[in-house]
């Protein structure tokens, strides 16, 4: 099996639907000739034309509402929103029509729609270039959301939402584009080809929306995490040597809570690692569904290690950052309490 | 020079509040069959003055005059007439059934008439309309069921939206009648967006899009306009000028020193400003722009002039902010008796048919209101099950959504 | 003291602020001469003139930013957006630009700009007029986010808003302008003039931001709820008999934990009551919260009572709305767990 | 008619990718001194015309020509000039820094120095400027200090701005300068509330925004002409057309069919298309422009054109997706070497003189990076501390915040 980058996996997943489909599109800002800022389109205009692929004008909510009007024709639009700090312009057309369409014409009309956008910091990018957004879209019925940690599963989460017929928002931690970045931003940069999830097959494979991987198996406690911190949890397993079991969760809507609920019923204790901003972010979701449902056998509060609630800082990434560090500490007193 | 003297800050009056004499010296009208009618590939650039004109067909006497008076049958012209005045005795009857709490809220598009009627009738089967919340005429004038219209704004039993939207917001694919949103604007790019689709898959029918005066300072219009002009999209782009968006005039959307046509030439977009109670006008400038698009000519900005006869809707009383007998004064007339006049003058109507065809259609609305209700009302409380809310969220009911409607059940 | 109704109230204070303060501006859709849809700045443009109180284009948009812009120049905006319904296309500007000025200038410019809305379901407003948008706000740092529940807090909460040198949401629940809705719809309306809360001093008051109120102090569980959910609430305590102790947080951000932990710790059982829908609803927020600093007090999970994960539906609205019976369900369970 | 031809999807394509021959006979030019020059009190409606010509003040030679020719002393033409070779030699030494890893991030603003410059000597000192990314030649032209702007870039101890803020993204309130947000266009409907709080207060001061023309699709760019046309506000709109949107040349924003001045034209706002190469005419039309706002006869919009010679930013590679050699053929010249020429002609420069002050310029650039540097650099970590990332998220820190800055602390 091949390995690539997450990127260059993403390219795949598009380049294989873009082949299977001939109602599958791409388009956004600078995706078309140039194949996007990080690449992930490279090469897809001069295989499948400009008419499949293409540049628009920089209006993020002209792409998602022309995208919208696309999926009442017929099309499978795949839009990319250069970076995930730049979507609130198009959140109307996401919240207000794409996610409403099913539901207000009772199915006349759908919205298939999958809206890629590389989320998260740790490449020194400040406050523009470096928010998680994702609980925002968890709380607007009718979308899904998606956030993949790794190659092999970007590409099959990546062919699965564009299947969907529904909106996906489908987040892409630009951190590990090209190597699974553990938070350990001082040493050298591990890439995907040697991790086995950098390995993926060329043709056509999904990853089902909505569920779940069990990254690790462990009996001390239970992270729930997604995206780049899957990573930044694995190094915190390794430095802390507490048993974690490791929910990558993939999928934050809809949610696998038969995954999430089997798990902390067995180790009895919850982290919740994210990099997005702490107050009222995706943990808070997760913490009041785990407390509802394992009340009885949880045996210490359920920790939340997330960004802190301040914009995303440019000189100060690395204490913003939620790393190893402040992961462990949390093992260290979800363990004792 | 000047640097001395203060700023002053304006803010656009109407010309007539409460108790003033109403005035629209401020529309610019041109005489009917005054306004040239360049050939559907002119290069925008040689049309600019069209944006500041009014294409008018029908003159005082009803008479249809000019290079804009289009080849249509008087059957077309008939059916147009018809629909016309179904939509305003629809309008009224269901206005009559929310006082009568049948209903939690209506809007009537009086006055405004012709052009969703006319554009329904011009465009094509497989064409699709992006309508605002005053295009019932559209469905009308195809004939798309009275009684599902009614049913929908009863949210009763039959309702084939299963009452979870606001009542007269419809959707009705199979007339090419786009689900209405009550979000302002929003259908507008995605007018475009379903425009470049049937471009992109070499299709041949087009779309056209609808907004209010008022919502083209929405973000949406500026989306529709960039994305047509950039992609030649085949969509006619529709500005309705009823003058009025609820309390506010036209000249808070901006239109108080430019025409709203004229928006679309900074985007090399052609301009058509055109009077929209003039049925004749309505067709024959849908005709040049749907032309156009079908030609790979790409899109055409109309503004239709017309007035908000109606409050803006069950919730408005508009004797608040304008003098009430306004529409009195509005010069270009009703657009029913413009085009029943000119049936007349062309000898292929008379004031029987007329007043005939009047209580026909009353009788036919009043037979499709009797078959509504008996599917319920607001009043009684007919309407689809609870556990249905939970339906279309997606396309598979997830879990949650599962579990909550269990815990609805109790 | 008068009795006044909450809409009245709000007039109010945007009468005391404009008479005060003459950087006070009051502006958006049908808010000048026509004085607003739910009459909240009827007579101020007669009294202020129109370069104070005026009618607004329809954009959103271009309102919060027109705003945001009078903000770096001196003045305190009032905006008013029709429905919360219709605040999306200003989200880009509240996110990228009000909530972070401060923070991005190091505090050259700041956007003292307050942010009305009204919100909520219960007036048959379908899925475009009922939504309750609250939890996005609180997830943006740099944000306030305030809701009031009765004539005398809103006019205190909006003049304390109003002075806030920080961007501050204000939502309003719209079914409780006129009276005290409990969530019995088929009752006969009750007027602000039968509450005492309805009674509203003329002249400049503050209630400051961020502090709670206990509505009625119990001990069988604690409540947290805001907006019309708090007679809502109250109507559920009266028929249950539960010994509830009901907090009206009144501010969302930033949230008074000090009343919600006393209460917490002392009645060992927490029930939370919003209308907006369940996943990452601000209820998530308080749940994580609560079981983090509360544990070890807890005897029962703790429950929330939303609206369903479903656009707000039109004619099933008393299906979706959470009344008295939903929330007295929860304090059955709660109390039996 | 043409019912049966498919519809075709057009994307726009320049006129050159790389390998092929630089081509700019898309871009419309006229002759220096050609253009009119109404009274800044004249009706838009009567010079529409200006948003499809250019107005040009040098000709060839260097000699300012035609009714655009702004009275101003050589001095300030020489404060201009110097203010833009310092730019132009700032931006090569930032560059530098950032390939040598002291800064994560940079941006140059090569070939465009004049617009900034320009408005910056031109408006007053109680006017806001709400910038872009590509105005640095504003702070510069201010004399705001190098040290201060380096330091931002460096995100060091002295940074004003604490390290919070993307390189670049400078605030300096005190030469009227907006803090520059990350998220394009957002600026420009900000600039419009600016001016409208101006005017409100009865103030004599005027905003300026800026939008490059990739920008100008976003709803803000929408907003702005709104709200400046509808309450008439003392601002000018700039659009700094570089011909370039990172990868997506000017026709994708839909300047291909038109003009970015004429976008101004359907709001009745004035617009002027403006040669952005030719400091004379920058000096000229915005002073045209200020006047105009002043008088409080409302906004004016100005398309600069020019080129954008650099790179996008220090992350992009433009030779992957224009000629790499493109900028030689852009028909309007360097502006620095353009006034250079003007002024020797005109007797007041020579280029023994601009030698020398280029080598004055380069020292002084060079001694403000030592100093700067000597703060740090995000080479060696020595930036704000981590504790100050919790400062100015509110006026007043909240109980939450003040627990995540104890827990930081560990
Ligand atoms: C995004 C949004 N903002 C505000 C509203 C509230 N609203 C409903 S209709 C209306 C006036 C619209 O006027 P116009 O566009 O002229 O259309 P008309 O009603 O005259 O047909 C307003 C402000 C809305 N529905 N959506
Ligand atoms: C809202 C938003 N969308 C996308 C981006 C990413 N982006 C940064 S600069 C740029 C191109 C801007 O081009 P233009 O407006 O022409 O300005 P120029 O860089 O040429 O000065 C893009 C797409 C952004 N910063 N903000
Ligand atoms: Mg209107
Ligand atoms: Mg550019």
């Amino acid at each position: 099996m091949p390995s690539m980058p997450m990127n260059v996996a993403l390219r795949s997943a598009m380049d294989v639907m873009l082949g299977r489909d001939e109602n599958v599109v791409a388009f956004g800002e600078d995706v078309g000739y140039f194949g996007g800022v990080f690449r992930a389109t490279e090469g897809l205009q001069a295989k499948y034309g400009s008419h499949r692929v293409f540049d628009t004008p920089i209006a993020e909510g002209g792409i998602i509402g022309a995208a919208v009007g696309m999926c009442a024709y017929g099309l499978r639009p795949v839009v990319e929103i250069q970076f995930a700090d730049y979507v609130y312009p198009g959140l109307d057309q996401l919240i207000s029509e794409a996610a409403r369409l099913r539901y207000r014409s009772s199915a006349e009309f759908t919205a298939p729609l999958t809206v890629r956008m590389p989320c998260g910091g740790g490449i020194h990018g400040g406050q523009t270039h470096s928010q998680s957004p994702e609980s925002l879209f968890t709380h607007v019925c009718g979308l899904k959301t998606v956030m993949p940690s790794n190659p092999y599963d970007a590409k099959g989460l990546l062919i699965a939402a564009i299947e969907d017929n529904d909106p996906v928002i489908f987040l892409e931690p630009k951190r590990i584009y090209n190597g699974p970045f553990d938070g350990h931003y001082d040493r050298p940069i591990v890439p995907w080809s040697s991790h086995p999830l950098g390995e993926v097959p060329d043709g056509y494979y999904r990853v089902p929306l909505g569920s779940a991987a069990v990254r690790r198996a462990g009996e001390d406690l239970t992270v729930l995490t997604y995206g780049t911190m899957v990573h930044v949890t694995e190094a915190a397993v390794a430095e802390t040597g507490v048993d974690a079991e490791i929910i990558d969760l993939r999928t934050l809507l809809p949610l696998d809570t038969d995954t999430i609920e089997a798990s902390v019923k067995k180790t009895g204790r919850c982290v919740i690692v994210h990099e997005a901003t702490r107050t009222s972010g995706f943990g808070a979701e997760l913490a009041a569904s785990v407390q509802e449902s394992c009340f009885y056998q949880l045996e210490a509060p359920i920790e939340r290690v997330t960004g802190w609630d301040t914009p995303y800082p440019h000189a100060q990434e690395w204490d913003y950052f939620p790393g190893p560090a402040r992961v462990g500490a949390a093992f260290t007193r979800v363990m004792e309490a | 020079m000047t640097e001395a003297a203060p700023l002053r800050f304006k803010v656009p009056e109407p010309p007539a509040r409460p108790g003033d004499q109403p005035d629209f010296s401020y529309v610019g009208l041109s005489e009917a069959g005054s306004v040239r009618r360049p050939a559907v590939d002119v290069d925008p650039a040689a049309m600019r003055d069209l944006a500041y004109a009014m294409i008018r067909v029908l003159d005082d006497n009803g008479v249809a005059i000019g290079p804009w008076s289009p080849d249509v049958t008087a059957d077309d012209l008939r059916r147009g007439l018809r629909a016309m005045i179904k939509t305003r005795v629809y309008d009224d009857r269901m206005q009559n059934a929310q006082r009568q709490g049948k209903t939690s809220f209506y809007i009537r598009c009086t006055g405004e008439e012709a052009f969703a009627v006319g554009q329904a009738l011009e465009l094509g089967p497989r064409d699709m309309f992006f309508p605002t919340y005053r295009q019932q005429g559209w469905l009308i004038a195809r004939d798309w069921p009275l009684v599902d219209m009614m049913c929908q704004v009863f949210s009763n039993e039959n309702d084939r939206l299963h009452g979870r939207q606001l009542p007269v917001m419809y959707s009705a694919r199979d007339v090419g009648f786009f689900t209405i949103s009550g979000n302002l604007g929003t259908q507008y790019i995605q007018a475009v967006g379903w425009a470049m689709a049937a471009a992109i898959k070499g299709d041949t029918c087009i779309s056209s899009g609808v907004v209010g005066e008022g919502a083209t300072a929405e973000a949406d219009f500026h989306h529709a306009l960039t994305f047509a002009s950039t992609y030649q999209a085949p969509v006619i782009l529709n500005v309705v000028n009823n003058q009025w968006a609820i309390s506010s005039f036209q000249g808070i959307a901006g239109g108080g020193s430019s025409t709203f046509a004229a928006r679309a030439l900074g985007f090399a977009i052609p301009a058509l400003r055109v009077d929209g109670n003039d049925y004749l006008a309505v067709i024959s400038a849908t005709r040049w722009a749907a032309e156009r698009a079908r030609a790979n000519c790409g899109p055409t900005l109309i503004e239709w002039v017309t007035y908000r006869v109606a409050p803006h809707s069950s919730s408005d009383d508009p004797s608040r902010y304008r003098p009430a007998d306004e529409w009195k004064a509005w010069p270009l007339g009703d657009p029913i008796d413009r085009l029943k006049a000119h049936l007349i003058v062309r000898g292929e109507w008379s004031d029987d048919r007329h007043a005939e065809q009047q209580v026909e259609i009353r009788d036919e609305v009043q037979s499709a209101l009797k078959q509504a209700e008996s599917y319920g009302t607001l009043l009684d409380g007919r309407v689809a099950s609870a556990k249905s809310i939970f339906e279309d969220v997606f396309e598979v009911m997830p879990q949650h959504l599962q579990r909550q409607r269990r815990q609805l059940e109790g």
